[in-house]
Protein backbone atom coordinates (compact mmCIF):
# COMPACT_ATOMS: atom_id res chain seq x y z
CA UNK A 1 0.00 0.00 0.00
CA UNK A 2 1.28 3.44 -1.03
CA UNK A 3 0.85 5.83 1.97
CA UNK A 4 1.19 9.79 1.86
CA UNK A 5 0.66 11.75 4.99
CA UNK A 6 1.81 15.48 4.89
CA UNK A 7 0.80 18.56 7.07
CA UNK A 8 1.91 21.43 5.16
CA UNK A 9 0.62 25.18 4.74
CA UNK A 10 0.37 25.28 1.10
CA UNK A 11 -2.83 24.30 -1.09
CA UNK A 12 -2.47 21.07 -2.70
CA UNK A 13 -3.77 19.80 -5.84
CA UNK A 14 -6.61 16.93 -6.00
CA UNK A 15 -5.66 16.28 -9.50
CA UNK A 16 -2.24 15.36 -9.14
CA UNK A 17 -2.55 13.75 -5.95
CA UNK A 18 -5.19 11.06 -7.32
CA UNK A 19 -2.99 10.58 -10.19
CA UNK A 20 -0.24 9.78 -8.43
CA UNK A 21 -2.09 7.23 -6.28
CA UNK A 22 -3.65 5.74 -9.35
CA UNK A 23 -2.53 6.38 -12.81
CA UNK A 24 -0.31 3.28 -12.62
CA UNK A 25 -3.45 1.25 -13.19
CA UNK A 26 -3.15 -0.58 -10.08
CA UNK A 27 -6.31 0.35 -8.20
CA UNK A 28 -9.31 0.91 -10.43
CA UNK A 29 -11.26 3.08 -7.58
CA UNK A 30 -10.20 6.42 -5.62
CA UNK A 31 -12.68 7.79 -3.25
CA UNK A 32 -11.58 11.06 -2.21
CA UNK A 33 -12.49 13.80 0.36
CA UNK A 34 -12.02 17.16 0.45
CA UNK A 35 -12.98 19.65 3.73
CA UNK A 36 -13.20 22.79 2.86
CA UNK A 37 -13.95 26.53 5.22
CA UNK A 38 -16.76 27.65 5.18
CA UNK A 39 -18.19 31.05 4.35
CA UNK A 40 -20.11 32.63 7.15
CA UNK A 41 -21.00 35.36 8.56
CA UNK A 42 -17.97 37.84 9.93
CA UNK A 43 -15.57 34.48 9.96
CA UNK A 44 -12.43 36.12 8.44
CA UNK A 45 -9.95 33.68 9.03
CA UNK A 46 -9.70 30.18 9.81
CA UNK A 47 -6.33 28.95 11.65
CA UNK A 48 -5.02 25.68 12.21
CA UNK A 49 -3.00 24.66 14.63
CA UNK A 50 -1.89 21.39 15.54
CA UNK A 51 0.89 18.76 17.26
CA UNK A 52 3.58 18.49 15.03
CA UNK A 53 5.25 14.58 14.81
CA UNK A 54 1.88 13.23 16.42
CA UNK A 55 -0.27 14.32 14.49
CA UNK A 56 1.57 12.37 11.87
CA UNK A 57 2.36 9.33 13.77
CA UNK A 58 -1.80 9.57 14.08
CA UNK A 59 -2.47 9.81 11.30
CA UNK A 60 0.14 7.25 10.50
CA UNK A 61 -1.73 4.53 12.66
CA UNK A 62 -5.35 5.46 11.44
CA UNK A 63 -4.37 4.82 7.79
CA UNK A 64 -2.68 1.15 8.81
CA UNK A 65 -6.30 0.52 10.57
CA UNK A 66 -7.88 1.23 7.16
CA UNK A 67 -5.07 -0.83 6.15
CA UNK A 68 -6.22 -4.01 7.81
CA UNK A 69 -10.00 -3.31 7.52
CA UNK A 70 -10.54 -3.10 4.03
CA UNK A 71 -8.47 -4.28 0.80
CA UNK A 72 -6.12 -1.28 -0.55
CA UNK A 73 -3.85 0.40 -2.80
CA UNK A 74 -2.90 3.55 -1.65
CA UNK A 75 -3.47 6.31 1.15
CA UNK A 76 -3.01 9.71 0.52
CA UNK A 77 -3.43 12.64 3.31
CA UNK A 78 -2.86 16.13 2.91
CA UNK A 79 -3.83 18.34 5.97
CA UNK A 80 -3.58 21.75 5.69
CA UNK A 81 -2.28 24.19 8.80
CA UNK A 82 -1.87 27.63 9.50
CA UNK A 83 -4.32 30.91 8.19
CA UNK A 84 -7.17 29.87 5.81
CA UNK A 85 -9.90 31.53 4.40
CA UNK A 86 -13.17 30.32 3.05
CA UNK A 87 -13.70 28.55 0.60
CA UNK A 88 -10.30 27.07 0.74
CA UNK A 89 -9.34 23.49 1.19
CA UNK A 90 -8.52 22.09 4.92
CA UNK A 91 -8.29 18.76 3.88
CA UNK A 92 -7.80 15.68 1.65
CA UNK A 93 -8.50 12.09 1.82
CA UNK A 94 -8.20 9.79 -0.91
CA UNK A 95 -8.18 6.21 -1.20
CA UNK A 96 -7.62 4.31 -4.31
CA UNK A 97 -8.69 0.48 -4.10
CA UNK A 98 -9.40 -2.02 -6.48
CA UNK A 99 -13.17 -1.81 -5.46
CA UNK A 100 -14.68 0.80 -4.91
CA UNK A 101 -16.90 0.20 -1.74
CA UNK A 102 -13.56 -0.36 0.22
CA UNK A 103 -12.19 2.85 -1.06
CA UNK A 104 -15.72 4.69 0.02
CA UNK A 105 -15.49 2.86 3.14
CA UNK A 106 -11.98 3.20 3.96
CA UNK A 107 -12.27 6.93 2.96
CA UNK A 108 -15.47 8.15 5.34
CA UNK A 109 -13.70 5.79 7.99
CA UNK A 110 -10.39 8.04 8.03
CA UNK A 111 -12.48 11.32 8.06
CA UNK A 112 -14.26 10.41 10.70
CA UNK A 113 -11.30 9.47 12.84
CA UNK A 114 -9.39 11.94 11.89
CA UNK A 115 -12.32 14.61 12.85
CA UNK A 116 -11.82 12.84 16.37
CA UNK A 117 -8.31 11.52 16.50
CA UNK A 118 -5.76 13.67 14.56
CA UNK A 119 -4.50 16.52 16.92
CA UNK A 120 -5.20 19.32 15.17
CA UNK A 121 -7.18 22.60 16.41
CA UNK A 122 -9.37 24.84 14.56
CA UNK A 123 -9.66 28.76 16.02
CA UNK A 124 -12.19 31.43 14.28
CA UNK A 125 -11.39 34.92 13.60
CA UNK A 126 -15.02 36.91 13.04
CA UNK A 127 -13.98 40.51 13.08
CA UNK A 128 -11.93 41.37 16.14
CA UNK A 129 -13.07 38.88 18.03
CA UNK A 130 -11.15 34.99 18.20
CA UNK A 131 -12.34 31.14 19.38
CA UNK A 132 -11.70 28.03 19.40
CA UNK A 133 -13.89 26.16 17.70
CA UNK A 134 -15.93 23.34 19.79
CA UNK A 135 -15.40 19.92 19.17
CA UNK A 136 -18.77 18.34 18.15
CA UNK A 137 -20.39 15.74 19.75
CA UNK A 138 -22.09 14.36 16.64
CA UNK A 139 -18.31 13.73 15.06
CA UNK A 140 -17.58 10.88 18.13
CA UNK A 141 -20.91 9.37 17.09
CA UNK A 142 -19.71 8.82 13.54
CA UNK A 143 -16.59 7.74 14.66
CA UNK A 144 -18.13 4.79 16.68
CA UNK A 145 -19.93 3.67 14.35
CA UNK A 146 -16.69 1.81 13.03
CA UNK A 147 -16.10 0.66 16.83
CA UNK A 148 -17.51 -3.26 16.60
CA UNK A 149 -17.29 -3.12 20.89
CA UNK A 150 -20.20 -0.25 20.69
CA UNK A 151 -22.12 -3.08 18.73
CA UNK A 152 -23.56 -0.54 16.02
CA UNK A 153 -20.63 -0.44 14.06
CA UNK B 1 9.67 15.09 31.64
CA UNK B 2 8.43 17.53 28.86
CA UNK B 3 4.88 18.97 29.28
CA UNK B 4 3.53 20.48 25.85
CA UNK B 5 -0.16 22.50 25.50
CA UNK B 6 -2.22 23.30 22.98
CA UNK B 7 -5.23 25.66 21.28
CA UNK B 8 -7.04 27.13 24.32
CA UNK B 9 -4.92 25.37 27.19
CA UNK B 10 -1.45 26.68 25.61
CA UNK B 11 -3.62 30.69 25.58
CA UNK B 12 -4.49 29.82 29.22
CA UNK B 13 -1.35 28.68 30.72
CA UNK B 14 0.71 30.86 28.45
CA UNK B 15 3.25 28.95 27.32
CA UNK B 16 3.75 25.68 24.65
CA UNK B 17 5.91 23.89 26.78
CA UNK B 18 7.84 23.24 29.66
CA UNK B 19 10.43 20.88 32.06
CA UNK B 20 9.18 19.72 34.99
CA UNK B 21 10.13 17.18 37.44
CA UNK B 22 6.97 15.17 39.84
CA UNK B 23 7.42 12.45 41.50
CA UNK B 24 5.87 9.44 39.03
CA UNK B 25 2.47 8.69 38.93
CA UNK B 26 -0.51 9.37 36.60
CA UNK B 27 -1.63 11.88 35.01
CA UNK B 28 -4.38 13.25 37.33
CA UNK B 29 -1.61 13.59 39.92
CA UNK B 30 0.52 15.60 37.42
CA UNK B 31 -2.87 17.47 36.45
CA UNK B 32 -3.53 18.13 40.35
CA UNK B 33 0.21 19.55 40.62
CA UNK B 34 -0.04 21.44 37.38
CA UNK B 35 -3.77 23.00 39.49
CA UNK B 36 -1.10 23.89 42.37
CA UNK B 37 0.79 26.07 40.74
CA UNK B 38 -1.08 28.71 40.07
CA UNK B 39 -4.31 30.41 38.54
CA UNK B 40 -3.35 29.93 35.40
CA UNK B 41 -3.19 26.43 35.46
CA UNK B 42 -6.21 26.15 38.04
CA UNK B 43 -8.05 28.01 35.16
CA UNK B 44 -6.91 25.76 32.03
CA UNK B 45 -7.55 22.42 34.21
CA UNK B 46 -10.99 23.73 35.66
CA UNK B 47 -13.17 21.15 33.52
CA UNK B 48 -11.35 18.19 33.12
CA UNK B 49 -14.10 16.83 30.53
CA UNK B 50 -13.00 19.18 28.32
CA UNK B 51 -9.32 18.41 28.79
CA UNK B 52 -7.35 15.37 26.34
CA UNK B 53 -4.01 13.74 27.15
CA UNK B 54 -1.23 12.63 24.95
CA UNK B 55 1.41 10.71 26.34
CA UNK B 56 4.31 10.18 24.21
CA UNK B 57 2.06 11.05 21.58
CA UNK B 58 -0.24 8.48 21.97
CA UNK B 59 -4.08 9.34 23.29
CA UNK B 60 -4.78 8.48 27.22
CA UNK B 61 -6.79 8.62 29.32
CA UNK B 62 -6.22 10.69 32.99
CA UNK B 63 -5.24 7.25 34.17
CA UNK B 64 -2.07 6.79 32.07
CA UNK B 65 1.36 5.68 34.05
CA UNK B 66 4.45 8.81 33.25
CA UNK B 67 7.56 8.82 34.27
CA UNK B 68 10.67 11.30 33.74
CA UNK B 69 11.37 10.45 30.12
CA UNK B 70 8.19 11.13 28.97
CA UNK B 71 6.24 13.83 26.59
CA UNK B 72 2.77 15.03 28.20
CA UNK B 73 0.43 16.85 26.14
CA UNK B 74 -2.89 18.49 27.05
CA UNK B 75 -5.34 19.93 24.87
CA UNK B 76 -8.72 20.59 24.49
CA UNK B 77 -10.50 17.96 21.90
CA UNK B 78 -9.95 17.85 19.02
CA UNK B 79 -11.69 19.43 15.95
CA UNK B 80 -9.31 19.37 12.32
CA UNK B 81 -10.35 17.71 9.25
CA UNK C 1 -28.20 22.84 -5.90
CA UNK C 2 -25.22 23.39 -9.09
CA UNK C 3 -25.39 20.18 -11.42
CA UNK C 4 -22.63 19.58 -14.11
CA UNK C 5 -22.84 16.23 -16.46
CA UNK C 6 -20.55 15.71 -19.34
CA UNK C 7 -20.02 13.39 -21.54
CA UNK C 8 -16.66 13.92 -23.33
CA UNK C 9 -13.15 12.29 -25.17
CA UNK C 10 -11.19 14.19 -23.09
CA UNK C 11 -9.55 14.16 -19.95
CA UNK C 12 -10.96 16.12 -16.69
CA UNK C 13 -8.88 18.29 -14.32
CA UNK C 14 -10.06 16.63 -10.68
CA UNK C 15 -8.74 20.01 -8.98
CA UNK C 16 -10.71 22.02 -11.13
CA UNK C 17 -14.12 20.44 -11.02
CA UNK C 18 -13.76 20.32 -7.16
CA UNK C 19 -13.01 24.01 -7.17
CA UNK C 20 -15.69 24.62 -9.17
CA UNK C 21 -17.92 22.73 -6.79
CA UNK C 22 -16.76 24.44 -3.39
CA UNK C 23 -14.57 26.96 -4.47
CA UNK C 24 -17.01 29.20 -3.23
CA UNK C 25 -16.94 28.40 0.21
CA UNK C 26 -20.75 27.33 0.42
CA UNK C 27 -20.23 23.69 1.33
CA UNK C 28 -17.98 22.43 3.27
CA UNK C 29 -17.71 18.76 2.31
CA UNK C 30 -16.82 17.03 -0.92
CA UNK C 31 -16.75 13.46 -1.65
CA UNK C 32 -15.49 12.58 -5.20
CA UNK C 33 -14.96 8.85 -6.93
CA UNK C 34 -12.76 8.80 -10.00
CA UNK C 35 -13.36 5.29 -11.94
CA UNK C 36 -9.81 4.13 -13.60
CA UNK C 37 -8.97 1.58 -16.37
CA UNK C 38 -7.21 -1.22 -14.73
CA UNK C 39 -3.68 -2.74 -15.65
CA UNK C 40 -4.25 -6.02 -16.94
CA UNK C 41 -2.63 -8.91 -18.39
CA UNK C 42 -2.94 -7.88 -22.08
CA UNK C 43 -5.30 -5.22 -22.36
CA UNK C 44 -4.29 -2.67 -24.29
CA UNK C 45 -7.31 -0.49 -24.57
CA UNK C 46 -11.32 -0.28 -23.30
CA UNK C 47 -13.40 1.32 -25.48
CA UNK C 48 -16.62 2.93 -23.92
CA UNK C 49 -19.58 3.35 -26.17
CA UNK C 50 -22.87 5.35 -25.17
CA UNK C 51 -26.58 6.26 -26.06
CA UNK C 52 -26.75 10.10 -26.61
CA UNK C 53 -29.04 12.28 -25.02
CA UNK C 54 -30.18 9.10 -22.59
CA UNK C 55 -26.47 8.80 -20.66
CA UNK C 56 -27.05 12.52 -20.23
CA UNK C 57 -30.92 12.32 -19.53
CA UNK C 58 -30.46 9.03 -17.36
CA UNK C 59 -27.50 10.73 -15.14
CA UNK C 60 -29.61 14.07 -14.73
CA UNK C 61 -32.73 11.22 -13.15
CA UNK C 62 -30.29 10.00 -10.96
CA UNK C 63 -28.80 13.21 -9.92
CA UNK C 64 -32.30 14.58 -9.07
CA UNK C 65 -33.15 11.71 -6.93
CA UNK C 66 -29.57 11.85 -5.14
CA UNK C 67 -30.75 15.55 -4.70
CA UNK C 68 -34.28 14.48 -2.98
CA UNK C 69 -32.38 11.97 -0.81
CA UNK C 70 -29.61 13.98 0.69
CA UNK C 71 -29.30 17.86 1.18
CA UNK C 72 -26.32 18.14 -1.30
CA UNK C 73 -25.34 21.58 -2.63
CA UNK C 74 -23.87 20.85 -6.24
CA UNK C 75 -22.97 17.41 -7.90
CA UNK C 76 -20.93 16.91 -11.14
CA UNK C 77 -20.90 14.08 -13.23
CA UNK C 78 -18.11 13.51 -16.16
CA UNK C 79 -17.99 10.27 -17.86
CA UNK C 80 -15.58 10.05 -20.78
CA UNK C 81 -16.21 7.75 -24.05
CA UNK C 82 -14.24 6.61 -26.79
CA UNK C 83 -10.81 4.70 -26.62
CA UNK C 84 -8.74 4.76 -23.14
CA UNK C 85 -5.68 3.17 -22.35
CA UNK C 86 -4.90 1.34 -18.34
CA UNK C 87 -3.91 4.16 -15.91
CA UNK C 88 -6.30 6.69 -17.50
CA UNK C 89 -9.65 8.26 -15.72
CA UNK C 90 -13.13 6.65 -16.82
CA UNK C 91 -15.70 8.88 -14.78
CA UNK C 92 -15.67 11.54 -12.37
CA UNK C 93 -18.85 11.82 -9.51
CA UNK C 94 -18.26 14.80 -6.76
CA UNK C 95 -20.95 16.08 -4.58
CA UNK C 96 -21.04 18.61 -2.52
CA UNK C 97 -22.90 19.10 0.92
CA UNK C 98 -22.81 21.40 4.01
CA UNK C 99 -22.68 17.90 5.71
CA UNK C 100 -19.67 15.32 4.69
CA UNK C 101 -22.12 11.81 5.72
CA UNK C 102 -24.70 12.85 3.08
CA UNK C 103 -21.66 14.09 0.44
CA UNK C 104 -20.35 10.49 1.43
CA UNK C 105 -23.44 8.63 0.92
CA UNK C 106 -24.88 10.29 -2.58
CA UNK C 107 -21.64 10.03 -4.08
CA UNK C 108 -21.51 6.36 -3.68
CA UNK C 109 -25.35 6.15 -4.50
CA UNK C 110 -24.81 8.06 -7.61
CA UNK C 111 -22.22 5.39 -8.66
CA UNK C 112 -24.15 2.50 -7.72
CA UNK C 113 -26.95 3.71 -9.67
CA UNK C 114 -24.71 5.02 -12.74
CA UNK C 115 -22.98 1.24 -13.00
CA UNK C 116 -26.63 -0.01 -13.44
CA UNK C 117 -28.72 3.19 -14.65
CA UNK C 118 -26.47 4.92 -17.57
CA UNK C 119 -26.40 3.45 -20.83
CA UNK C 120 -22.65 3.07 -21.35
CA UNK C 121 -21.07 -0.25 -22.46
CA UNK C 122 -17.28 -1.28 -22.49
CA UNK C 123 -15.51 -3.10 -24.92
CA UNK C 124 -11.59 -4.32 -23.90
CA UNK C 125 -9.17 -5.29 -26.97
CA UNK C 126 -6.58 -7.84 -25.87
CA UNK C 127 -4.13 -8.32 -28.35
CA UNK C 128 -6.02 -8.96 -31.45
CA UNK C 129 -9.46 -10.13 -29.60
CA UNK C 130 -12.17 -7.76 -28.99
CA UNK C 131 -14.77 -8.21 -26.56
CA UNK C 132 -17.98 -6.57 -24.67
CA UNK C 133 -17.82 -6.42 -20.87
CA UNK C 134 -20.25 -8.52 -18.78
CA UNK C 135 -22.42 -6.63 -16.54
CA UNK C 136 -21.08 -7.61 -12.81
CA UNK C 137 -24.47 -9.32 -10.78
CA UNK C 138 -22.20 -7.26 -7.81
CA UNK C 139 -22.96 -3.76 -9.27
CA UNK C 140 -27.21 -4.59 -9.20
CA UNK C 141 -26.89 -6.25 -5.35
CA UNK C 142 -24.71 -2.82 -5.00
CA UNK C 143 -27.72 -0.03 -6.79
CA UNK C 144 -30.44 -2.57 -5.00
CA UNK C 145 -29.22 -1.39 -1.14
CA UNK C 146 -30.73 1.97 -2.10
CA UNK C 147 -34.13 1.07 -2.99
CA UNK C 148 -36.19 1.07 0.71
CA UNK C 149 -38.63 -1.41 -1.85
CA UNK C 150 -36.25 -4.43 -1.73
CA UNK C 151 -36.48 -4.25 2.11
CA UNK C 152 -32.20 -4.28 2.07
CA UNK C 153 -31.39 -0.49 2.16
CA UNK D 1 -40.66 4.09 -35.31
CA UNK D 2 -36.57 4.49 -34.57
CA UNK D 3 -34.65 1.81 -33.46
CA UNK D 4 -31.65 1.84 -32.32
CA UNK D 5 -29.19 -1.06 -31.46
CA UNK D 6 -26.08 -0.55 -29.08
CA UNK D 7 -22.87 -2.53 -27.86
CA UNK D 8 -22.75 -6.28 -29.60
CA UNK D 9 -27.15 -6.01 -30.21
CA UNK D 10 -25.78 -3.74 -32.61
CA UNK D 11 -22.80 -5.68 -33.93
CA UNK D 12 -25.12 -8.71 -34.85
CA UNK D 13 -27.51 -7.15 -36.28
CA UNK D 14 -25.23 -4.86 -38.44
CA UNK D 15 -26.78 -1.57 -37.66
CA UNK D 16 -26.75 1.04 -35.37
CA UNK D 17 -30.34 2.49 -36.32
CA UNK D 18 -33.03 1.67 -38.81
CA UNK D 19 -36.63 2.84 -38.99
CA UNK D 20 -39.68 0.50 -39.18
CA UNK D 21 -43.42 0.72 -39.35
CA UNK D 22 -45.18 -2.23 -36.92
CA UNK D 23 -48.72 -2.35 -35.95
CA UNK D 24 -48.84 -0.99 -32.41
CA UNK D 25 -48.19 -3.26 -29.34
CA UNK D 26 -45.37 -3.84 -26.49
CA UNK D 27 -41.41 -4.62 -27.22
CA UNK D 28 -42.05 -8.14 -26.84
CA UNK D 29 -44.18 -7.93 -29.74
CA UNK D 30 -41.59 -6.33 -31.55
CA UNK D 31 -38.65 -8.18 -30.39
CA UNK D 32 -40.93 -11.23 -31.74
CA UNK D 33 -41.40 -9.14 -35.47
CA UNK D 34 -37.52 -8.53 -35.23
CA UNK D 35 -36.43 -12.28 -34.69
CA UNK D 36 -38.92 -13.03 -38.12
CA UNK D 37 -36.62 -10.84 -39.87
CA UNK D 38 -33.56 -12.95 -40.74
CA UNK D 39 -30.93 -15.10 -38.95
CA UNK D 40 -28.95 -11.60 -37.58
CA UNK D 41 -31.81 -10.47 -35.70
CA UNK D 42 -32.06 -14.12 -34.63
CA UNK D 43 -29.24 -14.13 -32.84
CA UNK D 44 -28.94 -11.14 -31.44
CA UNK D 45 -32.43 -11.51 -29.59
CA UNK D 46 -31.78 -15.42 -28.86
CA UNK D 47 -31.47 -14.83 -24.96
CA UNK D 48 -33.83 -11.94 -23.65
CA UNK D 49 -32.09 -12.15 -20.54
CA UNK D 50 -29.80 -10.42 -21.87
CA UNK D 51 -31.14 -7.80 -23.53
CA UNK D 52 -32.26 -4.61 -22.21
CA UNK D 53 -35.13 -1.95 -23.77
CA UNK D 54 -35.15 1.92 -23.40
CA UNK D 55 -38.17 4.02 -24.92
CA UNK D 56 -37.69 7.72 -25.44
CA UNK D 57 -34.79 7.11 -23.37
CA UNK D 58 -36.21 5.42 -20.45
CA UNK D 59 -35.56 1.99 -19.15
CA UNK D 60 -38.46 -0.03 -19.62
CA UNK D 61 -39.50 -3.66 -19.52
CA UNK D 62 -40.78 -5.67 -22.42
CA UNK D 63 -44.33 -5.35 -21.65
CA UNK D 64 -43.98 -1.58 -22.20
CA UNK D 65 -46.65 -0.12 -25.10
CA UNK D 66 -44.96 1.40 -28.22
CA UNK D 67 -46.48 3.55 -30.66
CA UNK D 68 -45.13 5.03 -34.38
CA UNK D 69 -43.55 8.04 -33.19
CA UNK D 70 -41.47 6.42 -30.01
CA UNK D 71 -37.82 5.96 -30.17
CA UNK D 72 -36.69 2.30 -29.16
CA UNK D 73 -33.06 1.23 -27.75
CA UNK D 74 -32.02 -2.23 -27.91
CA UNK D 75 -28.71 -2.98 -25.59
CA UNK D 76 -26.92 -5.77 -23.14
CA UNK D 77 -26.81 -4.54 -19.36
CA UNK D 78 -25.38 -1.60 -19.08
CA UNK D 79 -21.35 -1.63 -17.86
CA UNK D 80 -20.06 2.17 -17.69
CA UNK D 81 -18.40 3.86 -14.63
Amino acid sequence: MKIGIRIQREDFDLNKEVTALAGDGESGAVASFTGHVRKEKDLSTLTLEHYPHMTEAEIARLVTEAGNRWPLTGVTVVHRVGPLKPGERIVLVAVASQHRHAAFAACEFLMDYLKTHAPFWKEEARGSDHHWVEHRAGDDEAAKRWDPSTGSG
Amino acid sequence: MILLYFAWVRQKIGKNEEQMTVPAGDVAALIAHLKSLGPHYADAFADLSRIRVAVNQHHVGLDAKIGPDDEIAFFPPVTGG
